[in-house]
């Protein structure tokens, strides 16, 4: 069996009155890929920012690696490998597609604080970047700078600045928005393999490729945990069905 | 490898340095102009480093006059008054104290950003001259004197006399030209690689795992110390200080300055501030309403430039930094 | 029937880059357009170019008869066009019942199809976040509200771009349930979306745009005519 | 200090302040609500000032005066969001910040030109000019109890035209999409204009009722400018109660500071702002 | 040669809050070397120009200016004490004479007194001094004093001080409000509640207007007498109007002063400027007298600047305040009047002190 990874305890995030994170158990395992669907507004984004850091956890733990972390500032749980993309693309616009890449793999080589160092010389760094480019399939692009690029193509770098910081975990919400069906087609196979690798929470409205990726879907509703199981058991589960999934096709 | 950006601003700072390095010989004697040019040359590294902060790290202030001033202050006050001290060792300490104060103001108006860093930097600085201005023992709003220029010997040996003309404009020529190498370095190294994408998307920047807090707060101390260092030279200059450096108005002045040469650009600080105290020099001299037409050219240039003078220049040079 | 919407040859540029080349075609009062294309060919500029948001540089747009390529955008709206755009455009001061006060309003001649009420009905989940500043809503309630706040315009044609993306499956059954509604109280729309199962059953005419041109217009019919070749523009 | 003192001064403060929410309030609309930084709004105050100091000498009617320099000032704010500021909506606020520099200096020198150097004054107008009796020794102007009152009408009706009309809702809208608004179907750019007017009057309101209790000098603009700023990000931009309440924080704490700690009462505003700040990095009341 | 125009630099504030200063400084000096025709010993006067926007900052600047570049013969200057630091500390060792015709800075006159600066118009101390003594006579014992908290203000408290605890007087409290902060009424209201015998203060142009007016709207004129340094009534009272009724200051001029030499400049005044002269046109009027009798002395050579100044330094001006001549540190001893506002003008109620001398403490001359 996969060990777990991440996990978290009772997490809450409330919002003023609002409780977008209820009383939340979860765990996420190595090497599996686990997609967390929900109505909108269930909590989702909500969880996926709160296990990266984000947002402050208003009670409860996040574990990593079986130690609490839910102390760590923000900006070091990418530090402790957890990566994370963003629903609204989050990019550097004004730089080229590689550039991006380069500030994410920097974080990891390090020599951030150098004020000498030619950043162009860094081999290392500019290496991982175009792997990550490359993965995703954007090598073509790499010199354009990141606003000239189509809205596909930059949810395509807001993954490949992910996999750029080395990550250990991936949280993705929505990666697949606004794609276009290639562009998903090549999104799903690179998620295919980095599962192989990596433990990846996967926040997707987009079913079919829900169902294609996942080794273990959540299902929440309300802040709350509704039910973790395998695709085909929540597939066919009434009460997913109700909430969220509708009866069939998305036909009327 | 060039540290330039873009040819126009490669062959500015040639031309400009190279017509810099020549100009004393053409003012034989006018100690006057030379002085102009060596007060607008300390100017230009005061304004550039507020270009960095602002253009390039995206830091808006209205205090950093406070560090102009206090680079002037922490030496009048440190120097003993009828001795020579030694030019050098007392640009270490102005650097080493105004980088310190730096740091612990820094450690203040960084956790706000936007206008209310803006308003709170304004505040300190008005502070700051406040207890200047109100001081008895360092001169109230009249101010200080220095009365002994530092000697600049180093192991013994001097090649410069600060109470020269010349010889203290070559010394601002230089410090500038440092100053400018110096930002244009960081500006490519890693570090300005963190600190181009922090300006740009800060929140990202800590989904990376940057602590966007201590980029800011070395860019914002590295900043400062310059503009104290800018500060020291005009107390140098003039052997004068007074709190009037820190008010607010010469703040936003050299963000004009900084403004109008095409913000973070650098070398466009160096630009504004030759070309706004140019202005005011030659308007001054044709007529006393000199603030009406200073006030219609800032508002021309505005509207037609986009990005400065430096942004014009590197549109005609054709290439893009 | 009569168009209400006629768009010849526009030509748009985005600074040096030119994006559409001649676009053209037209809708029918009361007719459901889609508009398809993969990512980057200009669906959505084809739509700011009709608005007005970004201004063709030639061609021309004629709504209900008027030459409108030249009027401002507020005009052009005023003159019953509501838009969803990408992105959807929240106001991060104003909370959701103020997002909905502010464009409330009866159309040119005086209706009022759709009122505050109503959109809450249809969008009960905003009911539950109407002090909520527009920013502070989940994507998928991001995008109900877009479309509440249009609907209040009470328009004559609503044009939507993405209106789907990011919501929940049931809740995009909803949506596609109401612009049904909408589109049996016989308001025209053109909506850009990527579920062309959806489409093909809504709309009546369709539209692919490849590389900022038209290369298919066409009903329902057709399109099933042309699938190999829409399917490979598509890459599906 | 004894109760009854402690009380006339607490008077003072409150009169300051709401004097201080009134030369701010031009510029919590105009900068908070809209988001342009208009440094120039100082400029407008003093050019409203010494419009009412010309047409009472002009007309010998306060009244009068108040009108045309009002409409003066309305047709001023218009022309320089038409033909400047205009042009700047896309662009970066610092630009705006140069603009509006450039204007100050046209309006330092218009000043000078048109009216001298001198310290010039208006008197109370008549009907106003008595005082009322509040201890044995301290009377109080009439005058200042009106401009206090017109205070607080500006207040209410900023507060309520911003936060309640579907027009107040627009212009925040506007601030922070414009290009929404107009998808709305608004004239927003008519909208902007007449804002920027308003807030342009709104600073000369506050030159011309202040005229008579100030003395008119060159560069009194740039001195009220600091203290607007000041209030307008102590009470969070855009609302137009932190506006409110934070004026009358400064007015009460910078009257109590100067005479109970005269040594530090030059730095106590900038203090207050400064440790207001540090504790709410958004003013008081941003949300 | 000596058909060269004398240089004659003008480094007064043009702009900002004392513009009008600058202005009236200068219309006095031109109209006493247009009484010369505008030539003295037969060389022509040539000004030049300088906005000081009274930013002590920039002083050291426009002084190398006008000394380094222009090489200017008398450099007349400037109206703010800041600047005058400033200047003092550039143009020191230097080849050319300034003139003060305002900065009231004791120092000036005092520590950092030089041989080639002279001041035609006063120190702090000699404009408040003597009321200390007028205000014991006038049955005055308890008082509360009040000015800006800058230099000039501090150093005409002190002055008042010195003299009114020496009659037997007591200041019981001091007063300083941050400059250039004009909101009084928080101090009014203290000074209602403390009730002394009077109160006196410095301000000055925008301020002491604001001041007087407010005195007056708090009721508090008819209770306490309101006594001051000149300047508090100087080139204000049609600002200040019914207000200024009755205020009592020493100060070295009055505009109504009574002797001929006085009625004579302002009619010329009148006629060349079309306003009424006022206290800092005589100052300046001072300087261009000082400038004209000094090199007429010399035979209308300036480059022996040693000869120059010595020449000054015998000279008696013949000034609208009545004749004077200059201390060992060049400061003018001068008569001081005690003033008082009747409509609207500032006429003499007595003389307050004749000849008094500035102490010039520190000073090595
Ligand atoms: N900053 C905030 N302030 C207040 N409420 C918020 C904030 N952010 C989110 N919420 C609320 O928390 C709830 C959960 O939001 P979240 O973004 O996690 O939903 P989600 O599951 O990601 O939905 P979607 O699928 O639509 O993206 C929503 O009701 C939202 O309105
Ligand atoms: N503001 C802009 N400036 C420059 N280029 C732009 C801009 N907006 C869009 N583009 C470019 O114009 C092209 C068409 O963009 P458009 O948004 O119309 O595509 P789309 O068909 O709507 O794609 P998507 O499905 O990804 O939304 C793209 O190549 C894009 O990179
Ligand atoms: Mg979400
Ligand atoms: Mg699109």
């Amino acid at each position: 069996m996969n060990q777990t990874i991440l996990e978290a305890e009772n997490l809450c995030k409330f919002w003023g009155g609002l409780k977008a994170l209820n009383e939340l158990n979860i765990q996420f395992k190595d090497k599996q890929l686990h997609s967390i669907v929900g109505p909108n507004g269930a909590g989702k984004s909500t969880l996926l920012n709160t296990l990266c850091g984000a947002y402050p956890a208003t009670s409860g733990v996040i574990l990593y690696h079986g130690k609490p972390i839910t102390h760590l500032k923000g900006y070091e749980f990418c530090r402790e490998g957890i990566g994370r993309s963003f629903q609204k693309t989050n990019i550097f616009h004004n730089a080229t597609c590689l550039e991006n890449c380069c500030i994410a793999a920097q974080q990891r080589i390090g020599g951030s604080f150098n004020l000498f160092r030619k950043r162009s010389k860094n081999r290392q760094i500019t290496e991982i970047a175009r792997k990550a480019l490359q993965q995703v399939g954007l090598t073509a692009r790499a010199d354009t700078r990141a606003t000239e690029v189509s809205y596909g193509e930059q949810r395509q770098l807001e993954i490949a600045m992910v996999l750029a910081t080395s990550p250990k975990v991936l949280l993705l919400d929505e990666p697949m928005a606004g794609m276009g069906h290639e562009e998903s087609q090549t999104i799903i196979s690179l998620l295919k393999e980095l599962k192989q690798q990596y433990c990846i929470v996967l926040v997707e409205h987009d079913m079919d490729a829900v169902f294609e990726l996942s080794d273990l879907m959540t299902v929440m509703v309300d802040g709350q945990h509704l039910i973790t199981d395998t695709v085909d058991n929540i597939r066919n589960n009434p009460l997913v069905q109700d909430a969220y999934l509708g009866n069939d096709d998305e036909v009327f | 490898m060039s540290i330039f950006s873009s040819k126009s601003e490669k062959i500015f700072i040639y031309l400009f340095f190279a017509i810099g390095l020549f100009i004393p010989l053409f003012l034989e004697g006018n100690t006057f102009y030379i002085n102009k040019f060596s007060t607008i040359i300390i100017l230009s590294i005061f304004v550039m480093s507020l270009d960095y902060l602002v253009g390039r790290t995206g830091l808006i202030t209205l205090g950093h006059a406070m560090f102009y001033g206090l680079g002037g202050y922490i030496f009048t006050i440190l120097a003993p008054e009828y001795e020579a001290v030694n030019f050098w060792v007392y640009t270490f300490y102005v650097m080493l104290i105004s980088g310190f104060i730096a740091l612990i103001v820094g450690l203040i108006v960084l956790r706000t950003s936007g206008i209310y860093m803006i308003m709170i930097t304004l505040a300190l600085a008005q502070m700051t001259f406040y207890f200047f201005a109100d001081s008895v023992e360092y001169g109230g709003l009249d101010g200080l004197f220095v009365y002994i220029k530092p000697e600049t010997s180093i192991f013994g040996l001097s090649f410069l006399d600060l109470d020269n003309e010349t010889h203290f404009y070559y010394l601002c020529l230089l410090s500038l030209f440092n100053c400018f190498v110096f930002f244009k370095v960081i500006m490519n190294s890693s570090f300005g690689r963190v600190i181009d994408a922090l300006k740009e998307n800060p929140d990202r920047a800590i989904a990376l795992g940057y602590n966007i807090f201590h980029f800011r707060l070395i860019a914002y101390v590295l900043s400062s110390s310059l503009a104290a260092y800018a500060g020291y030279l005009f107390a140098l200059q003039f052997g004068f200080v007074n709190p009037s450096m820190m008010s607010w108005d010469i703040s936003a002045t050299a963000l004009v300055m900084a403004l109008l040469g095409g913000l973070g650009s650098v070398f466009g600080a160096i630009i504004g501030s030759f070309m706004y105290e140019g202005l005011h020099y030659y308007i001054e001299h044709l007529t006393e309403y000199w603030m009406f037409f200073m006030g219609v050219l800032i508002i021309a240039l505005v509207l037609t430039l986009k990005h400065g003078i430096a942004g014009f220049l590197n549109a005609l040079g054709g290439k893009r930094s | 029937m009569q168009n209400i919407l006629e768009v010849h040859g526009l030509q748009t540029l985005y600074g040096e880059s030119h994006i559409l080349h001649g676009v053209s075609f037209d809708i029918k009062s009361g007719e459901t357009v889609s508009i398809m294309g993969r990512n980057g060919m200009g669906k959505s500029t084809t739509l700011k170019s009709i608005l007005g948001i970004a201004p063709p540089r030639s061609g021309s747009v004629i709504y209900k008869g008027e030459d409108i390529t030249r009027l401002p955008t507020w005009k052009r709206m005023r003159r019953d066009i509501a838009y969803v755009p990408e992105g959807r455009g929240m106001f991060h001061n104003l909370t959701v019942k103020e997002h909905l006060q502010i464009a409330a309003r009866k159309n040119s001649r005086g209706d009022a199809n759709w009122t505050y009420d109503q959109v809450l009905e249809v969008f009960p989940r905003l009911t539950e976040r109407l002090t909520n500043k527009g920013t502070q809503l989940s994507g998928g309630e991001q995008q109900m509200l877009a479309i509440g706040r249009a609907l209040l315009t009470n328009p004559d044609l609503l044009i939507l771009d993405e209106a789907t993306e990011g919501l929940a499956p049931l809740i995009r059954k909803e949506i596609w349930q109401v612009i049904r509604q909408i589109k049996d109280s016989g308001v025209s729309t053109i909506i850009v979306d990527k579920n062309i199962k959806v489409l093909n059953e809504l709309c009546e005419k369709h539209i692919l745009i490849v590389k900022g041109k038209v290369m298919f217009q066409g009903d329902s019919r057709s399109l099933d005519d042309n699938k190999a070749f829409i399917e490979q523009s598509l890459a599906v | 200090m004894d109760t009854s003192l402690f009380l006339v001064q607490l008077l003072n403060g409150v009169q300051y302040g709401l004097l201080l929410f009134l030369i701010a309030s031009g510029l919590t609309l105009v900068f908070g609500v809209m988001g342009i930084l208009n440094l120039a709004h100082g400029s407008m105050y003093m050019i409203g000032a010494y419009l009412a100091y010309y047409f009472t000498t002009l007309t010998d009617s306060f009244l009068l005066a108040f009108l045309i320099s009002g409409t003066m000032a309305l047709v001023i704010g218009i022309i320089i969001e038409r033909f400047l500021i205009i042009h700047l909506y896309k662009r970066d606020h610092l630009d705006q910040v140069l603009l509006t520099v450039g204007l100050i200096f046209i309006f330092n020198a218009t000043q000078s030109f048109v009216w001298g150097n001198d310290p010039l004054g208006v008197e109370v107008p008549e009907l106003l000019s008595g005082s009322i009796k509040l201890t044995d020794i301290v009377e109080y102007p009439v005058y200042r109890l009106f401009i206090s009152l017109l205070c607080l009408l500006v207040a209410a009706t900023m507060y309520f035209t911003i936060n309640k009309t579907r027009l107040g809702m627009m212009i925040r809208a506007g601030e922070s999409d414009r290009a929404m608004v107009e998808n709305l179907g608004v004239d927003i750019s008519k909208l902007f204009t007449i804002v920027f007017a308003i807030g342009v009057f709104l600073a000369s309101l506050a030159g011309i009722v202040s005229a008579p209790i100030v003395s008119l000098v060159p560069g009194m603009g740039e001195h009220v400018l600091i203290s607007c700023f000041v209030v307008v990000v102590i009470g969070g931009l855009g609302s137009i109660k932190g506006a409110f309440v934070a004026a009358l924080i400064v007015g009460i704490v910078d009257t109590y500071a100067s005479v109970l700690v005269p040594q530090a009462s030059s730095m106590s505003i900038y203090l207050l702002m400064a440790l207001i700040l540090l504790a709410k990095p958004q003013g008081l009341f941003k949300n | 040669a000596d058909s060269d125009p004398i240089k004659v630099g003008v480094m007064l504030p043009f702009s900002g809050v004392y513009a009008g200063l600058g202005e009236s400084t200068r219309n006095g000096l031109k109209q006493a070397l247009k009484e010369q025709g505008n030539s003295i010993a037969g060389r022509p006067v040539e000004f030049i120009e300088m906005d000081t926007e009274a930013k002590p900052a920039r002083a050291p600047e426009i002084t190398s200016s006008l000394v380094d570049n222009q090489k200017a013969d008398f450099v007349i200057g400037p109206v703010h004490s800041g600047v005058a630091m400033g200047m003092i500390k550039t143009i020191k060792g230097k080849d050319s004479i300034m003139i003060i015709p305002n900065a009231g800075a004791n120092a000036a006159t005092g520590a950092f007194c030089q041989p080639n600066v002279f001041r035609t118009s006063f120190s702090s101390w000699q404009t408040a001094f003597p009321m200390g003594k007028e205000a014991y006579d006038m049955g005055y014992k308890k008082i509360v004093t009040m000015s800006w908290n800058y230099g000039f203000g501090k150093e005409s408290l002190e002055a008042f001080n010195e003299s009114f605890t020496k009659a037997g007087g007591e200041v019981i409290k001091e007063m300083l409000v941050p400059f250039p902060k004009t909101e009084f009424q928080s101090y009014l209201t203290e000074i209602a509640s403390i009730n002394p015998d009077a109160v006196f203060v410095f301000f000055a142009g925008g301020g002491a207007v604001k001041f007087v007016k407010d005195y007056d709207a708090m009721g508090l004129k008819g209770k306490i007498p309101l006594l001051g340094s000149g300047f508090l009534t100087e080139g204000t009272t049609t600002a200040q109007g019914p207000a200024a009724e009755g205020v009592i200051t020493t100060l070295h001029y009055a505009d109504a002063l009574d002797i001929p030499k006085n009625q004579r400049f302002r009619q010329d005044y009148e006629t060349l400027y079309g306003k009424p002269a006022d206290l800092f046109a005589v100052q300046g009027y001072d300087a261009g007298q000082l400038i004209a009798q000094a090199v007429s002395a010399t035979g209308g050579n300036t480059t022996d600047k040693a000869a120059l100044i010595q020449q000054m330094e015998k000279l008696e001006i013949d000034s609208p305040r009545g004749a004077f001549h200059f201390s060992k540190a060049h400061n003018p001893i001068q008569t001081i009047y005690l003033r008082k506002v009747v409509d609207g003008q500032n006429t003499v109620v007595k003389v307050a002190q004749d000849h008094l001398e500035d102490p010039a403490r520190g000073c090595k001359l």
